[in-house]
């Protein structure tokens, strides 16, 4: 007994200091990130720090069986690498799931540690617990449906009902009431299931009347949510390693939330409970007839061969398209021909923070040349072409001109400073936001009409044709 | 108030205000791989998800540590192989070198 | 290991980094008053020095707590308005305004 | 006393929250000292923050007696308030003399704590508190001792003889072996004053020999032994708040000193150990007879009057002469006559980090008009006349020319691609390097030979006459 103690205490020095240097590495780690030239250095320290961390507690001397330990570590590779192995494209739905993935691991074990714990459980214990449990089961349903519309498993357009946060928040309000039941009397057992289950129906109340183009912000609020679980689920296991990891990752979302919403310029209220795209009451009531200039590859081609500049605003649409390979040929060819190409990025261009990056990353667009937003804005009197792909919403002039807009004061890439605009994309039919784009009817911008891949395409050969002819 | 739980407040407070100061300076650039970079730390829970699936306890907490383990590692596991993947894309043009 | 010697050196750590990630952010405009301000802040060893001073104890620990209420004290005080007293000198010029 | 046991732990709890309060305020407060803008508010964050925990503390029920407690506040403030008001001017040895207060208070409180402790002591609790009087200890002496240098009321060259070195670590290991005598007897009592008095002994030692140019390097790493003191006695105390604010104001010093040291292009070894400025291999063997080109203050003040952009490089000198009031009055003056100025601020003219921008806060020069070192140099092409006033080792050429200066490598302001240069000092004399400076000789560099409060006022007065006359 004696020595199993002196292992004990000797055991918990270790693991202290080896969770202390986990989280010193974790934070390296975050901080590395900060810079492309750093950011797989931070990977790296990251995985060291993990594993250290998760070597260390196989010495636990409480452990007394590894089978199924070794089992579910088996499982969680067998998922976990094809997950780390999807299609680019698929990252935001992968993402839902991980943290469905976080937020269920944390509940189960918070779940287990309760049932571990009664009848001998504190009320403040209590709390802990069951605020745990409570935002981690509604994490883990709202990230599965986020997942689902993302995957387009589930209708991607809002679903609401007359009444529906009433209705909503009544839920929420009878998991908080099982936790204050349970707080007084512990052991009324039944309590502690059902306010399990309400939380998971509350979490697929909560996403499923969101549209799915809202999604990302969704995700991220999600992100915050899970990392809360985590380090409350320290502060039940009184562990901190779990206490500085969640607050990482808690903050990390919250902040990527509040930099989408500050690009949307929505408050998080809106698009919670907002249902944004759905009632469009677009203004289409002063239809006068107006007038669209069209060209077609050829034009195209010969405009972009010409000019010194080029300005490249990729969208949603080039995502869907999958066109990032094709306008890596475009930067090819212009470069080539002593074309300065640049590609303009707004913060919530696609649908995830940072999407258009990776796919054009994905490509081999090296990223200097992608800038971002203001300097854009700040070249753009100097650029003789802004060539916009699958975007909308990120170019729309109205935000900037037109007070009565839903995205009136979101800030845009002013392309319609650019000495010619052209706009690859299917139709004129609006992007995310729902609302007409009247820079499409602008007397310095040329629609080029088709899906963007293949449009892409077709100047990419033009321009070789060209070269080749010539 | 249960052992800890001051301390554990201090860690907290401080890891909170440490995330917003260091996520902040995150290049906009990398915003996708951040997300995939704090999932992969936060799956650190299967440190704690390992004691509950192995220590002396009942088959109840026995079955939830192991479903905990397997979903906290796969995103451990899925969650570093993404991100190196997404940074590995990221290249300068040839002309500049950092 | 003394009671709590694990939980500080979480804290320990993490200050050390923030107070790097905050501090790097401090304008070069600003580190005279920097040096101030955290010499002010750091004066908090005041409430220990109370307690030494005020608690039973010997008269030797009474004598060594007030000395180190004094010292401390006048630091915070001194400090604080010292710092104030040069930010208040910082203007700018007429024609801008932030 | 079971009350008092309630009693105590229910304040236990109000005092742990009211220190967690205090210290999210101080993280505030230094977040917003990043910028001019918010600064004040910072310091009064800072200000709530310090007073919570101090009126929380004063309700600990531990205390028995409060006489002393007053008392020694009240000292506190009789110091503490004209050390508050100083004039601008002494703010580097006042910042030397707090670091001996905070010293101070650490290092009695680390020895109150032995003598209550004993002979019930671990050889852990041992080692935090030798650790924290040894630091404290010499930290206090140190920093007297800086502070009595930049008072001049003690030398200030570097004061060496032949292994000092050696003796000075000689003594250091001696309080380390006392250390480690009371970590196995904390009991042979005479060994913990001896560790104290050596201690202090050390920090006299580790100063002296450093000369008093290199004082603020010092005293910005002797504030990070002071931060480290205040983190180990939280660590003796078990006191969190002391961990966090002693962290924060060590990793202060810390950046600061790395500043420092960059800027001058340094080691902190050969701050430490260097004794530098006093032997001078001054290359003055090739003394070629050179050439300088001298003005007068109607020529120089002719000069200014003609010029679109003037850029004022200030440095010790101007600290010296209290010549700031005096700039700004040229400043007004050039100004109103329609003349751009601007003011570059090298990170280490002066004595101490900030040194020129606080002095010329002082004087009312709009802040948004100081620039850093290479903004100024991005803008020197455009620059018709550089002023000098009292600066010399940060604008010297040999920095970037001349691989065998002493200064080869530091960062300095290029204001030999200005236009027109004009040097404000009293001779050719050598500045805190002790190094010629062939910035002098230059054909569109003139000297302007005299007192640089009298010189500029000399100036002042010829354009302003201009302007009556005119
Ligand atoms: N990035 C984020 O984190 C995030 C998060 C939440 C919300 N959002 C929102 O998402 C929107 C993003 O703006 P955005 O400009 O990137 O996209 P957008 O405004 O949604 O517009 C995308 C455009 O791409 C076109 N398109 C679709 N498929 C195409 C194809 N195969 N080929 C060519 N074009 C195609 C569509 O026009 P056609 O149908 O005519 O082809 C559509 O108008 C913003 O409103 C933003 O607020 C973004
Ligand atoms: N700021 C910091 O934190 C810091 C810390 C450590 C070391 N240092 C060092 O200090 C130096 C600072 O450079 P600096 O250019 O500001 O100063 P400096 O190189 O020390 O030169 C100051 C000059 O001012 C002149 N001067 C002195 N009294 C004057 C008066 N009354 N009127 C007019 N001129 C007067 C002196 O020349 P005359 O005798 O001919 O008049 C002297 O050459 C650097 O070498 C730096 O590395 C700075």
């Amino acid at each position: 007994m004696n020595t199993t103690m002196m292992h004990l205490s000797s055991y918990q020095y270790l693991t202290d200091f080896a969770y202390i240097i986990a989280i010193a590495f974790f934070i390296l780690s975050l901080k590395w990130l900060s810079s492309p030239a750093t950011a797989r250095r931070g990977v790296f320290v990251g995985e060291v720090g993990a594993a250290i961390a998760v070597v260390t507690t196989f010495f636990n001397p409480e452990l007394v069986q590894f089978k199924w330990i070794l089992i579910a570590l088996l499982i969680g590779v067998i998922i976990g690498i094809p997950l780390g192995l999807v299609q680019m494209t698929a990252v935001p739905q992968r993402t839902a799931m991980s943290h469905a993935f976080g937020a269920l691991a944390a509940a189960v074990i918070g779940i287990s540690e309760y049932y571990m714990r009664i009848p001998h459980i504190t009320k403040f214990e209590m709390v802990e617990i069951s605020l745990e449990v409570i935002i981690g089961s509604l994490s883990f349903t709202g990230s599965l449906i986020a997942a689902g519309k993302l995957q387009e498993w589930l209708p991607q357009r809002p679903m609401v009902y007359k009444g529906q946060n009433y209705v909503s928040f009544t839920v929420l309000g009878l998991a908080v009431a099982s936790m204050f039941v349970l707080i007084f009397n512990p052991t009324t057992a039944w309590f502690f299931p059902a306010m399990v289950i309400i939380s998971l129906i509350f979490g697929i109340m909560l996403v499923t009347p969101i549209g799915g183009a809202d999604m990302p912000t969704v995700i991220a609020l999600l992100n915050s949510y899970v990392g809360l679980t985590a380090a409350l689920l320290g502060f039940v296991l009184n562990q901190k390693v779990l206490v500085v990891a969640g607050a990482l990752d808690g903050s990390s979302g919250f902040i990527l939330a509040v930099i989408m919403c500050k690009a949307m310029n929505r408050s998080f209220t809106n698009v919670l409970f907002g249902a944004f795209g759905q009632l469009q009451v677009s203004a289409k009531g002063e239809e006068e007839e107006k007038i669209v200039h069209t060209a077609s590859p050829e034009e195209a081609a010969a405009i972009l061969g010409a000019a010194n500049t080029v300005l490249v605003v990729p969208g949603y649409g080039m995502a869907v398209a999958q066109a990032q390979h094709k306008v890596k040929e475009l930067y090819d060819t212009l470069t080539k021909k002593g074309v300065d190409v640049k590609f303009g990025i707004h913060p919530v261009a696609g649908r995830m923070p940072g999407h258009m990056n990776v796919l054009l990353a994905e490509a081999d667009v090296p990223y200097d040349k992608l800038i971002e937003m203001d300097d854009a804005n700040g070249e753009m009197a100097q650029t003789d072409v802004a060539l916009i792909i699958g975007a909308n919403d990120v170019v729309n002039p109205s935000a900037k001109t037109d007070q009565g807009s839903p995205i009136y004061g979101m800030p845009i890439i002013e392309v319609n400073n650019a000495r010619t605009v052209m706009v690859i994309k299917r139709s004129l039919n609006p992007g995310f936001a729902g609302i007409d784009n009247p820079l499409f009817y602008l007397d310095n911008n040329l629609m080029l009409f088709g899906d963007a891949k293949s449009f892409v395409g077709n100047i990419v050969r033009e321009l070789s044709g060209a070269a080749v002819g010539a | 108030m249960p052992e800890g739980f001051i301390s554990n407040l201090y860690v907290f407070v401080l890891a909170g205000f440490l995330g917003f100061e260091v996520i902040r300076r995150v290049s906009p650039l990398l915003h996708t791989p951040l997300m995939a970079l704090t999932n992969a730390l936060d799956a650190i829970v299967v440190v704690a998800a390992i004691i509950i699936a192995g220590r002396k306890g009942t088959a109840l907490s026995e079955i939830l540590g192991a479903i905990a383990v397997a979903a906290a590692f796969s995103n451990m596991v899925g969650g570093f192989l993404i991100t190196d993947r997404m940074l590995r894309m990221f290249k300068l043009s040839g002309r500049k070198k950092q």
